[in-house]
């Protein structure tokens, strides 16, 4: 089996999402909050995984935009959910080794007396393994 | 004889009613749904025709499971016969549970004419669970068997 | 009525006064929270993946001791109410994660999501009763323009969190009229505030509570209120011109009269 | 013993590719009793039956089996073959080695032994099988359509002009139907009204059309040919006899804040209403859930203005049992509910309205005499978008999972029109695709883009978000350009999936008529027998089946019109002879089986018998109506004495069939 498509089902299995559901309506790019912030929108990460495209979902800053706010996973006519897809790209990625995201010691930095320990918490949670 | 899992092929007769289940067993054929040979279907017009006699004749003449399709409760064609079916068959069923013929090998099942993804679900399901359970040896008489 | 209470780890900390106030209005309307004794973080995120299990243990440990406790499980803080529900969901549903879970922890009795999740909100409006609250109200808090804000995890996906309608709830609405004030219709009350990316990328974060912040204020609100310890957050430090932001427990306590009893 | 023969049929490809049909032929002719087998192409074309009629002379058969599709497709074709041999057609029995062999196995060695097994059975019931003569039924030549919109009409104007009785059951105090809501119809763009309201009176004064307005079916016995069926007529409070539909009533009626079910609630009517102008029949009707007199016996102005005295506050429902030889089933259909979509805000903004109440806000005869305004400020809105898609196709328990096929063109429809109408409007379509297979469809849909400007943007909404400055931000993808569209429209347009009406389901049960899983009727064959039911004598037309537009709609109405036509035209119909008897000498009269029949088919006679011991007895026996007796079979295991039977399924073929799969 090729690597492209190890990965592919790699990010089936953990996601559960079946990418051939989706009727490509654009629902969940018309609904997404984080449109603008993304390089590839959720719908193209449907149509990507499932064309086997992934090495450049990987590469993209569009992984780590995505909020998991369950908008498009709410509103898709043919629940595909996408976040549900997206969050099995990412940890396609940040499984693989030395690919955290996001490191125990850029964390400090960046805190501010009022920011509740929840923060941290899902936000490493998100981005590291 | 030690029953190998894997190449036991249980002996399924279902009963289908003319009005619904048939007609969704029709259309799993229409649609290429499969499900094993091994089921073989026996037209009724209602699943409330089907005699507590058919199906131990079935158990008797060497069947592993029998099931019995009828039309939604509710939608039956002949108005009530599928209720008289549930309520026969419930009988049917713990009676031959208590002389060892286990509850999964019998069942009752609701396929619309419509329904013929469920119609080869049902049957999928029925036999895997079947095929489970090995082959029924309890009723089968032996006259019968073939030498 | 007796709970048992999940508090979360921001409650205990720099959300302390969303815990505070919710003990107190508890007790002034007849509701006991019984914190369980040895609570877990319980991840902050739910763990979307299939194939996650020990992210979700500790989830598991505080619903399995309420399970033992014989008492619905509460949670105040949208996140953990979203994360325990979520997993809940998991082992009430998919027998995979069952197995797994049973046989890592090994209880007594496996658990397959016996206990009832129920946030806070729910206990007002479906065993205290909202009308039943509004006569238990000393301070109404008339004139009072409030905007509700539901975010992301209290009500999506609706199908597991089945709390209120995703696209038009309705149930801070009728606690806001509950306790006298008026609630403010906005189509933002739903939409995200940008959540985890507060602390990486806060910019972002701050497209996010602008909107919803300038929506509110566009029809007129005063106040928001929220249930989420990081949406109160994202909403004080990342908008501009920011409404004054509320956890929903205060407001409560100030209607019922019991927010100043303790210095 | 049966000399049978065996026809084993290739259907082309569709047996022969995984059933190896010479093998099939070759081992069954060794089976006890078959002294004939074949195989050939179609056995259902005309040489294949000549096949088998001249096996039938030549080889004195008296029991024929035919392997090949399934029974339901060709039962009766192969029985006509064989009667026309001179063999009685229930001599005729079917191995269904297609449907429940070939197409749902790959394997060829497995399908042919299944198909080899599943014809032994065959040929182990036809060995027990015995000639059976249909009973004949009168018909009764009067037809009934139940609902009354453009279907219902149009199939009882047809079936009336044939000459034949009709009476059309309306739930609504009118008929009409959804189409007398409607401005205009596409792809002509004539208007509605004008094409329906002429169809509505013909029908009112057509000497064999009788309507029960404001009537529901309560309760249907009987079967095809001699149906029984009773009619609620609901209290109107209202003579129809007397009332001239002058409309004073409704002038004088205080009570005035009754929302207009016909303008969808965009307005008010009275109390006491007649639904719109060119009602049929034009009689004014009571809602008793506002009026003042019903509910607190003060008032009583509509009787005192009324001159014709039509008024009888003390009207009670009424019931009126008819006979019929045929039922048309044509209850329509609805716009789905929102409540599960408010993304779109439809409940939150009353800017957001769907495409039916568009409608009614376009139509002359609407809440606002035909001027496009806002339902929230009565102000004209300068961008409207019309969101195709809402609830259809759509996966889960929230939508429909099927295409409603008719928004994609009412779309265009209203876009093109409001274009037309107002120039100085924007107007936004968002699609996920342009459905447009109909005659002139697609060139009406390109003329809505080409000529009128009208934006299609390929894409769904996600969100729309009512603005404190009135405006409502539709938040959509464009898949064409890769953006996310944000418009600030003025109006909202939801193409809201349909649904069968409400009233079909309850029907369906009263009729015993299958229904599929969205609570369609389902038809007796989907190609070529559209309009019927699978039930005997219920035919289906209009949306009842599936969503349609007008003209496959009345394209299929008269289609039923036709087949009921061909039903009332006969003077008997042939019974089915498979049907329940009872062996004197083993019944002990106990009545078990009298009990379960649920057509009141058995009865019980004394009848006198002869004694072994010489001497005769008296003893009550049970007798099976043939007429009446529909093959349920329930009796035959009710029976504790195995005196009940049935014919073409009796106990021993059963056996026979159960013994053969589990040689």
């Amino acid at each position: 089996m090729s690597d492209t498509k190890r990965l592919k089902e790699q990010i089936l299995a953990i996601s559960g999402v079946n990418p051939r559901k989706c009727m490509k309506c654009g629902k969940c790019s018309g609904a997404c909050p984080a449109y603008d912030e993304m390089e590839y929108h959720p719908h193209q990460f449907v149509a990507m995984v499932e064309d086997g495209r992934i090495d450049q979902l990987l590469a993209s800053d569009s992984l780590w935009m995505c909020l998991s706010c369950f908008a498009c996973v709410e509103r898709c006519p043919r629940q595909v959910e996408p976040a549900h897809l997206i969050e099995g790209v990412r940890l396609a990625l940040i499984r693989q080794q030395n690919q955290n995201h996001l490191h125990a010691e850029d964390i400090p930095p960046k805190l501010n007396d009022a920011l509740p320990q929840q923060a941290i918490v899902s936000a490493y949670r998100k981005y590291s393994k | 004889m030690q029953v190998n899992e894997k190449e036991f092929k249980p002996l399924i007769v279902a009963f289908c009613c003319n009005w619904c289940s048939y007609a969704g067993a029709d259309l799993s054929g229409t649609n290429r749904l499969n499900y094993p040979a091994n089921v073989k279907i026996i037209r009724v017009p209602c699943s409330c025709r089907v005699n507590p006699m058919f199906v131990l004749r079935a158990f008797q003449r060497g069947a592993d499971g029998v099931i019995l399709c009828g039309c939604h409760p509710g939608d039956c064609h002949y108005t009530t016969g599928n209720y008289y079916t549930r309520r026969r068959m419930t009988l049917l069923f713990s009676m031959l549970d208590y002389l060892g013929i286990e509850r999964d090998r019998t069942r009752v099942e609701w396929v619309s004419a419509a329904e013929g993804a469920k119609f080869a679900a049902t049957m999928n399901d029925f036999v895997a669970t079947v095929t489970r359970l090995g082959e029924n040896k309890r009723l089968e008489d032996l006259r019968c068997k073939k030498q | 009525m007796t709970y048992s209470y999940y508090p979360g780890c921001t409650l205990k900390n720099k959300a302390r006064e969303l815990d505070d106030y919710a003990r107190r209005a508890a007790a002034k309307l007849g509701v006991t929270m019984e914190e369980l004794p040895e609570w877990q973080c319980c991840g902050g995120v739910y763990p979307i993946a299939k194939d996650e299990i020990a992210t979700k243990l500790s989830s598991v440990r505080a619903l399995m001791a309420a399970r033992d406790a014989g008492q619905d499980l509460l949670t105040l803080c949208s996140a953990c109410h979203h994360v325990l529900k979520r997993v809940n969901h998991d082992l009430q549903t998919d027998e995979a994660v069952q197995t797994k879970v049973n046989n890592y922890l090994a209880p007594e009795q496996p658990y397959t999501g016996e206990t009832k999740v129920i946030h806070y909100l729910e206990m007002l409006r479906d065993v205290v009763g909202f009308e039943n609250l509004k006569k238990q109200v000393v301070n109404p808090l008339k004139g009072m323009k409030i905007a509700p804000y539901y975010g992301c995890l209290l009500l999506r996906p609706s199908a597991v969190l089945a709390m209120d309608d995703p696209e038009n709830p309705a149930i801070m609405e009728d606690f806001i009229k509950a306790i006298g004030a008026t609630p403010v219709a906005y189509p933002y009350r739903n939409e995200c505030c940008g959540g985890y990316v507060a602390m990486e990328a806060p910019e972002y974060a701050c497209k996010r509570c602008n909107a919803i912040n300038a929506s509110a204020a566009s029809f007129g609100a005063e106040a928001i209120i929220t249930a989420c310890p990081l949406c109160m957050y994202n909403l004080r430090q990342n908008a501009a011109d920011p409404l004054p932001v509320y956890y929903f427990t205060q407001l409560l306590a100030r209607a019922l009269g019991v927010e100043e009893d303790e210095a | 013993m049966q000399r049978i023969g065996v026809f084993v049929c290739w259907c082309g490809s569709n047996i022969a590719a995984t059933v190896d049909v010479k093998q099939v032929a070759e081992t069954l002719k060794s089976e006890p009793g078959v002294v004939f087998a074949a195989d050939y192409q179609y056995m259902c074309s005309e040489a294949g039956q000549n096949l088998i009629k001249d096996a039938i002379r030549d080889h004195k058969l008296t029991g024929v089996v035919i392997c090949s599709c399934s029974p339901r497709m060709h039962e009766a074709t192969f029985r006509k073959t064989a009667a026309a041999a001179g063999l009685n057609p229930y001599m005729v029995e079917i191995a269904n080695i297609r449907e429940q062999c070939s197409w749902i196995h790959k394997d060829k060695a497995v399908a042919t032994e299944k198909a080899i097994i599943l014809g032994r059975a065959a040929i182990a019931k036809v060995h027990l099988n015995a000639p059976l003569t249909p009973g004949e039924s009168p018909v009764t030549k009067r037809a009934l359509v139940i609902g009354g919109g453009i279907a219902g009409i149009q199939t009882a104007l047809d079936i009336a002009e044939a000459g034949f009785p009709v009476d059309i059951v309306e739930k609504q105090p009118t008929i009409g139907g959804k189409m007398a809501q409607l401005d205009k119809t596409f792809p002509t763009l004539d208007c509605a009204a004008c094409i329906l309201t002429p169809k509505m009176v013909d029908a009112a004064q057509h000497e064999n059309i009788h309507i029960y307005a404001y009537s529901e079916v309560e309760e249907v016995k009987g079967f095809v040919g001699n149906f029984s069926v009773t009619i609620r007529k609901k209290a109107r409070m209202v003579d129809p006899v007397k009332c001239t539909g002058c409309g004073l009533c409704t002038e004088k009626c205080p009570m005035k804040k009754v929302p207009n079910e016909f303008n969808l609630g965009m307005n008010n009517r009275s109390a006491i209403y007649i639904p719109f102008a060119q009602a049929v029949p034009k009689v004014a009707t009571i809602d008793p859930a506002y009026c003042i007199k019903m509910k607190t016996g003060k008032c009583g102005l509509c009787s005192t203005v009324c001159e014709a005295g039509a008024i009888d506050y003390t009207q009670q429902d009424e019931l009126v049992e008819e006979q019929y030889g045929a039922i048309v089933v044509a209850t329509g259909y609805n716009p789905i509910k929102l409540d599960q979509f408010d993304e779109f805000a439809y409940a939150q903004s009353p800017d957001v309205i769907t495409s039916l109440e568009f409608e009614r806000l376009t139509n002359a005869a609407g809440p606002t005499a035909g001027t496009l305004l806002r339902p929230s400020d009565g102000k004209h809105p300068h961008t409207i978008v019309f969101v195709q898609c809402v609830g259809s196709r759509c996966d889960g328990g929230k939508g429909k999972s099927y295409c409603s096929k008719i928004c994609c063109m009412y779309t265009a429809k209203h876009a093109m029109l409001t274009r037309e109408k107002y120039p100085d409007t924007d107007v936004y379509v968002f699609y996920i695709d342009v459905r447009t297979p109909g005659k002139n469809f697609d060139e009406f849909y390109r003329r809505a883009v080409e000529e009128y400007g009208v934006h299609y943007i390929k894409g769904m909404v996600g969100k729309v978000a009512p603005q404190a400055d009135g405006t409502l931000l539709v938040q959509g993808s464009d898949l064409i350009e890769n953006r996310q569209l944000r418009l600030n429209a003025d109006l909202v347009v939801l193409a809201a999936a349909i649904e069968p009406d409400a009233s079909a389901r309850p029907l369906a049960t009263k009729l015993t008529a299958s229904m599929d899983t969205n609570d369609f009727f389902t038809e007796a064959h989907p190609k070529l027998r559209p309009v019927e039911s699978p039930t005997a004598g219920i035919f289906l037309s209009g949306a009842c089946q599936g969503p349609k537009d007008i003209p496959e709609t009345v394209s299929q109405a008269s289609a039923a019109a036709a087949k009921v036509i061909g039903l009332l035209v006969k003077d008997k119909l042939k019974g089915n002879p498979c049907v329940a008897h009872s062996n004197e000498m083993m019944c002990n009269g106990c009545s078990s089986c009298e009990k379960v029949c649920p057509y009141g088919a058995i009865t019980y006679v004394d009848k006198e018998f002869r004694m072994p011991d010489r001497t005769t007895a008296i003893r009550r026996v049970a007798s099976v109506n043939p007429a009446v007796c529909q093959g349920c079979g329930a009796c035959t295991v009710a029976c504790p004495s195995g005196a009940m039977d049935l014919n073409g399924f009796s106990n021993s073929q059963i056996m026979a069939e159960v013994d053969a799969i589990c040689k």
